[in-house]
């Protein structure tokens, strides 16, 4: 009772050379058995980013499962390990528990080979939210950020320019102010910004994001960022990478700040939605994990029953923007609630 | 011959000079002996003579035959008073450490050299045993074995027999006279004064720092060195003086404090012991190593398990309490706390808690100026920390502790071990003083002298179990305690008699 | 100085007392440092800043110096605070993987509860098993991770804007525990830091069991042979080191006002460094509540320094390295110093009465 | 058992070295389990991915074993095991912070040249300045994770896709390091593994080195007494742990293909526990090379078998906290009940000659 593995599946040729399905997994889905697609992320316990995918996974398999019998798990270290990730995937591959990869590597092209291998063996392979361009995988899903930044810096800058408000710098933050995506959204904020007011003042370049703490929690945000206003007393807008956008919602509160200071970042929570609310946040942009997630467990189906896979492998997912009171292509908060309560 | 010579020596630790200006000059041929009341600064003279640390100032030359030592160090063996051994280790590799031999392979001593050093001492079934298992007898034992198998001109021994018998001193000292006569120079401080009589040609005393005077040949008998020991304490009594006569109140009637009826140990070190510890009454147990009176002494603690003949496991009952004082300066000292806190830290919120249940600090200080005066402690305060003391007071802070917790039983393992003689008929005093309150004092002792001087009755052991019983009332001099224990020691079992050093390890 | 001066430096209590001033004088330094950079260094507000921030390291610190004084090691604080937070939130707000909910009350106590739990079983396997207290609290830093992202689902709860939103009274009294602000904006969670102290300094200097724990970390042979119970001293500092860290995690839920999945180990890390800066030692029968707080101080002020100059992460870490090793090192120094300018004194001292 | 065999347990020589024998039972343990689930298990493929998995942790857990038994601790392993990677790259292939770029033998010597400073520098510290190596190490961690990142400005390094490619010879050559497959596929990464093991059992085990090392972790007084060369050995020691973790992330890096900023800490901590679970006291003076091998192969055997029964990740934690705890355990209590069979029989030995 199983599915007939289409030709365009069994072999195909990419841009990087010629991929051959695993005999193997032809087989199994001829004779109907599940296959079997797994999600491997950086860190299944990452505060947001975690929770979300494993909702997008569970929703992606429902999908799959129209068109194949399968069956879908979410592998990675807790917190970011390259090393237990890697033999994570080693292992999976030598004992044959996978038919297809949606793959978050730690860094961009660092699992190259492991995708490589993968694909040696005839393994279909996806990435998501960070990309290894040079390996052979199939497509790669995530926010451009670079886009995402830029569309933050456009909105966050006509809000102020509507409302009147003065800005006199601009911080950039992040709780890995290393990383490249974070790098990327800060310099898609900047040009975003700049496109509206060419002579905005930043405190600091894309190089040098302030640090607010790599474990992402907000508790460290506080401690950093607390410090960092009070200093700087010059610095009335604040634009954050990633979750601790929440806890600049907090100091700002926290220090009264209201009205005077201003933020805009990435991610949702209630705390970041209520900062939003009362105007101390402008914007934010939902990075639908979820659906970085769901789309190359999707995908992997459609591989395998269909012989689909897109044509172009960028894959990027459209930035959901909130703002105060919404817009064309944005959400308002309570759009934002609904979207939050839904997700659970 | 080898002449070794100390020129003003001196050595401050804070505000204490530990020696003073001291002026030494030995040669080999036969033992010296080196007598000093608790801080007198021997041990301090040992450290500088073995360069373990830096004098002040001073200077000290080993003239060889053949000139003078540029590193004495080298040429200088020493057993310490507390043995510098590797607990985690086997005996084989403790002897081994320092002496490695080549830099690959498997690593041990001349083993011919070994084996026989080991079986002088009768330790050699011992030899594979890590030594954190074995005895502080052993330990110190092993510390000696280390000294015998390096080859050098100076051998400092300090208080190397303080536990043990009077037949393994014996044999030490045998060896040690070997030694001087091999052309060594040989150094004995100890505070069993017979010891000195038996082995030495010439003492040497210490006080204060310093060489206070000298004592050559025939000259040399207990009462002589105890009046220079004790010369300045006029008041203080004549060592022969020190057995006090409180036997007249021996078998007073009453019940026991506690009531030992065919018990056993756990892993059989001893078995089939009664005895009954009388209220008042000082009960010394004796016996060589592995004949089960050591472990005896800890089971009557509550510090190894006991059973009964039915093998039920027995502890003092109801609320007779138990205080337990272990050989070894490691089991007994705080290392990290002052004189004041090692002398209170047995003691529970009854005594050092204040109206508020909190700890009160004045108090604690009155509980630690009251232990120093009683117990004779020379220390410059009573905050110094207890690592700065001499052996000799350590041991009394140690004591003094477990005193202080006037608990109905206490076993003490070598009540006055290296502690001057002095000290130890005060010591003696303060048993006594202890028993006469109706409780029980249980010593385990390896010198004649001291059971002499502090027993009441006399349970003596051998392989595990109790060969005779003496009542120190019947005894009036100390050959006669010596022949009775030899007499009971070696008593013939039933079954031919293993070796001592053949039977279990006394697991501490 | 003057003679007499020098002469009280002789004396061995003087020099307990004066062991941590090197550290103190290292963070007098930075201090000093950083205000000269940026004027808003002294500031009430951020002092409010600073102090907040000490709150979870240093209660959570004090218990583990504790242990440490005992000569033990508790790495699974870290964890501990990260589960008590969890499962209160879990109980209380729903929406985890427990398919029940509980009132605030009941949630708090089976928080406070989970953590005393993990004490117990930690000093029950220290104890009753003979582990090494690393591997004890190494696995059960583990098992609390596990724990706590099975029963949330790694996620991340908001009481204020929950779906059900709990009674007001609740959210209320949930706030009022940590997050309220008092006077002059004081958090209450610095109340608790301050609580803490005092019953911790109490508990270390002026009671028989912070006497007995030295005692048995400097020599737990001698305190076998003396009798101390060392058992059960070993459970109660393992019991008060995990309800730390299990109330630390819940104060600090109620001021950020949400809690997620957190990284545990580096909370155990900074603890011990902690404890460690502040003079303990990790051998046992070592270690004061004053030296510990100076540790934490120094900890969250190179944070909050560091925040203040702006300097860039690559750069913190160096200095935080740098910093740490330093402020160790002078605090080793001076005590050198002061107790040969002792020893110098009461030496010409006696001299002089020679 | 024979009465014979028993007698021959009597023999300390005999315990000594049944010492980790309840650690290999719990090994073969789970061994049996995983395979019993999925056959996979003892596949060539998965044993060699198994092993080689373990090739940094042990390593690293070699040398840490050194440190641990001479009383001290390095936490620095880990960012040392990422700075020697990321300054071989920056320099060999350019694009991080750094103007110039190196041939690929240069960029290895300053890679290891890095790590053999830190060690230098560590030793240094807890030698000559006397700070508590948890102290010297905690703080040389974040040193040299600044230092990686500003040197290579948290790029990652990709030397085959590298722009511009490095010559032919060079790749190959690097790649013949860690990475290239011998025979059987076997990675030439494992090669190191056994080199490791074997030097460092001889230098544990056979030389006065090791031995020496066991007696001033037991009683480093004694060994000072005795004048051993205590601190020329602190010195060697934190070298070569260093010079392990700098070489281990070099092999990783050849082996993975390509480098970039790592969360250093979990490495050190992963050692440490591996050494801890061997058998090796964090107070010194105890510690083999085969039980660390043996807490190594229990980790990797862990991660292996649970990602093989595809246990989700939190449950994962759950498992690895209690069997690291289990596995201790029955080793003390297979230690215990060795122990006694062996008094027992020479008890009844003397017994029957009585
Ligand atoms: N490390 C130290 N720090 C401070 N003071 C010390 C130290 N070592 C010894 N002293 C002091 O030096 C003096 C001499 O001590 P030493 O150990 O040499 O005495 P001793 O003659 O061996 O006494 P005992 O017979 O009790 O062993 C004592 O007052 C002691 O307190
Ligand atoms: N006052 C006492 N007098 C005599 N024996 C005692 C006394 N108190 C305790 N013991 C015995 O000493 C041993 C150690 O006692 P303690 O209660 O201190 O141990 P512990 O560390 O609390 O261990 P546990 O309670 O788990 O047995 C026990 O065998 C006990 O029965
Ligand atoms: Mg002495
Ligand atoms: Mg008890």
């Amino acid at each position: 009772a199983g599915i007939t593995v289409p030709d365009g599946a069994k072999s195909r040729t990419m841009p990087w050379g010629e991929f051959k399905l695993a005999p193997r997994i032809v087989k199994k889905l001829e004779a109907g058995e599940t296959a079997n697609i797994v999600v491997g992320i950086e860190g299944t316990g990452l505060p947001i980013q975690g929770a979300e995918m494993r909702i997008g996974t569970k929703k992606g398999c429902e999908t799959a499962n129209k068109s194949l019998s399968a069956e879908c798990r979410m592998v990675g270290p807790v917190n970011p390990d390259t090393a237990k990730q890697l033999s994570e995937l080693e292992t999976l591959l030598n004992s044959g528990q996978v038919d297809c990869l949606a793959l978050q590597p730690p860094l961009p092209n660092q699992f190259t080979n492991i995708i490589n291998k993968y694909a040696d063996a005839g393994i279909p392979v996806f990435t998501l939210n960070i990309d290894a361009p040079k390996a052979k995988r199939f497509a790669f899903y995530a926010l451009n950020e670079v886009q995402a930044g830029k569309i933050n810096g456009e909105t966050t800058a006509r809000l102020i320019k509507e409302k009147g408000i003065k800005v006199n710098q601009i911080a950039m933050g992040s709780g890995a102010p290393d990383q490249p995506w974070a790098q990327a959204r800060m310099e898609g904020f900047m040009e975003g910004y700049k496109s509206v007011f060419p002579d905005a003042k930043f405190f600091n370049d894309v190089k040098s994001g302030i640090p607010t703490g790599k474990n992402f929690t907000t508790q460290e945000v506080l401690n950093s960022v607390t410090p960092f206003l009070t200093a700087n007393p010059d610095v009335t807008l604040f634009f954050h990478t990633d979750q601790g956008i929440e806890g600049v919602g907090n100091v700002i509160r926290n220090l009264k700040l209201n009205g005077k200071v201003f933020a805009s970042g990435f991610n949702v929570s209630g705390a970041i939605l209520d900062s939003i609310g009362e105007g101390n946040t402008l914007v934010t942009i939902d990075q639908g994990f979820d659906n970085q997630a769901q789309a190359p467990v999707e995908q992997c189906a459609q591989f395998l029953a269909k012989g689909e896979t897109p044509a172009d492998p960028m894959q990027f997912l459209r930035p959901i923007v909130i703002t105060q009171a919404g817009g064309a292509n944005e959400l308002t908060v309570d759009a934002g609630r609904e979207r939050l309560k839904a997700a659970r | 011959m080898i002449r070794l010579t100390g020129k003003g020596i001196t050595k401050r630790y804070g505000a204490t000079r530990a020696l003073d200006g001291l002026d030494l000059d030995i040669t080999s041929g036969s033992i010296i002996g080196i007598a000093g009341p608790n801080g007198a600064g021997k041990s301090t003279l040992m450290r500088m003579l073995a360069g373990e640390e830096k004098a002040d100032s001073g200077e000290i030359v080993l003239q060889r035959p053949d000139g003078p030592v540029a590193d004495v160090w080298q040429r200088v063996a020493v057993v310490h008073q507390e043995p510098h051994i590797w607990p985690n280790m086997t005996v084989e590799q403790n002897l081994a450490v320092g002496r490695e031999g080549h830099w690959f392979g498997r690593i041990a001593v001349d083993p011919a050299a070994a084996e026989a050093v080991l079986t002088r001492l009768g330790i050699a079934a011992f030899a594979h045993y890590e030594l954190a298992d074995l005895s502080l007898a052993v330990q110190q034992r092993v510390e000696i074995a280390r000294a015998m198998l390096s080859d050098a001109d100076v051998y400092l021994f300090d208080e190397p027999n303080s536990a043990l018998t009077e037949q393994e001193s014996e044999a030490l000292f045998t060896t040690m006279g070997e030694l001087a006569r091999d052309g060594r120079i040989v150094l004995l401080i100890t505070h069993r004064l017979n010891d000195f009589v038996r082995s030495c040609d010439r003492v040497l005393v210490l006080r204060d720092g310093r060489i206070s005077a000298e004592i050559n040949g025939a000259e040399i008998s207990e009462t002589a060195i105890a009046a220079h020991l004790t010369a300045s304490h006029a008041g203080d009594r004549k060592p022969d003086e020190t057995r006090a006569a409180p036997r007249a109140a021996s078998g007073q009637a009453g019940s026991p404090v506690w009531r030992l009826a065919r018990c056993a140990d756990r892993l059989d070190a001893f078995r089939d012991i009664s005895i009954d510890l009388m209220p008042g009454r000082i009960i010394a147990l004796s016996g060589v190593e592995g004949s089960g009176a050591r472990e005896l002494a800890q089971a009557i603690g509550a510090f190894r398990p006991m059973c009964e003949a039915d093998r039920k496991s027995l502890t003092p009952r109801g609320r007779t309490s138990v205080s337990y004082l272990a050989a070894s300066r490691r089991h007994t000292v705080f290392h990290n706390m002052s004189v004041g806190e090692n002398l209170a830290a047995r003691l529970g919120l009854g005594a050092l808690g204040g109206r508020s249940r909190l700890l009160d600090p004045g108090r604690l200080e009155a509980i630690a100026r009251e232990g120093v005066a009683r117990y004779r402690v020379k220390t410059g305060s009573t905050s110094h920390p207890i690592t700065s003391l001499s052996g000799g007071n350590q041991q009394k802070v140690a004591l003094g502790a477990s005193m202080e917790e006037n608990t109905d039983i206490i076993v003490i393992e070598e009540p006055t071990r290296g502690v001057d003689i002095s000290s130890k008929a005060d010591i003696y005093e303060l048993l006594r003083d202890f028993a006469a309150r109706g409780r029980s004092v249980v010593v385990f002792c390896t010198e004649v002298q001291e059971i002499f001087d502090v027993a009441d009755e006399v349970v003596v052991l051998s392989r595990g179990r109790i060969v005779g019983r003496i009542d120190m009332a019947e005894i009036a001099d100390i050959p006669t305690l010596g022949d009775r224990l030899a007499h009971y020691e070696s008593l013939p079992e039933s079954s031919p008699a293993l070796p001592a050093g053949e039977r279990l390890p006394a697991f501490a | 100085m003057t003679q007499s001066a020098l002469a009280l430096l002789g004396q061995q209590k003087v020099l307990n007392s004066l062991r941590t001033l090197g550290l103190a004088l290292a963070i007098v330094l930075i201090a000093v440092i950083v205000q000269s950079q940026r004027s808003a260094f002294l500031s009430p507000e951020n002092m409010l800043t600073l102090v907040r921030s000490m709150v979870a390291l240093g209660m959570v610190a004090f218990a583990q110096m504790l242990v440490i004084l005992l000569g033990e090691i508790d790495l699974s604080v870290g964890a501990v605070y990260g589960l008590a937070g969890t499962v209160t939130a879990t109980l209380w707000l729903g929406g985890g993987s427990l398919p029940f909910t509980t009132p605030l009350l009941v949630a708090l106590a089976a928080g406070l509860g989970i953590a005393l739990l993990t004490g117990l079983l930690n000093g029950f396997l220290t104890v009753r098993a003979g582990l090494p207290s690393f591997i004890t609290t190494l696995g059960m830093l583990n098992v609390a991770d596990g724990l706590s992202l099975l029963i949330s689902n790694a996620t991340t709860f908001t009481p204020a804007y929950n779906e059900p939103l709990p009674p007001a009274w609740e959210l209320s009294f949930f706030h009022g525990l940590g997050g309220a602000l008092m006077a002059y904006d004081i958090p209450v969670e610095t109340l608790w830091l301050v609580g803490a102290f005092i019953l911790f300094w109490i508990l270390r200097h002026r009671t028989v069991f912070g006497f007995r724990l030295m005692a048995m970390g400097g020599n737990a042979e001698a305190a076998r042979v003396a009798r101390l119970p060392l058992k059960k001293y070993k459970y109660v500092v393992f019991v008060l080191s995990a309800l730390m860290a299990g109330l630390a995690g819940i104060l600090d839920f109620s001021y950020v006002g949400s809690v997620g999945p957190t990284q545990s180990s580096s909370l155990s890390f900074q603890v011990i460094a902690a404890v460690v800066i502040g003079g303990a030692s990790l051998n046992g029968g070592r270690g004061t509540i004053v030296g510990t707080l100076l540790g934490v101080i120094l900890l969250a002020l190179l944070n909050n320094g560091l925040a203040l100059l702006g300097v860039s992460s690559f750069v913190q870490l160096l200095f935080i390295g740098l910093v740490t090793i330093g402020a160790v090192w002078l605090d080793l120094v001076s005590q050198k110093l002061i107790r040969s300018a002792g020893q110098r004194s009461v030496r010409s001292g006696t001299g002089a009465v020679a």
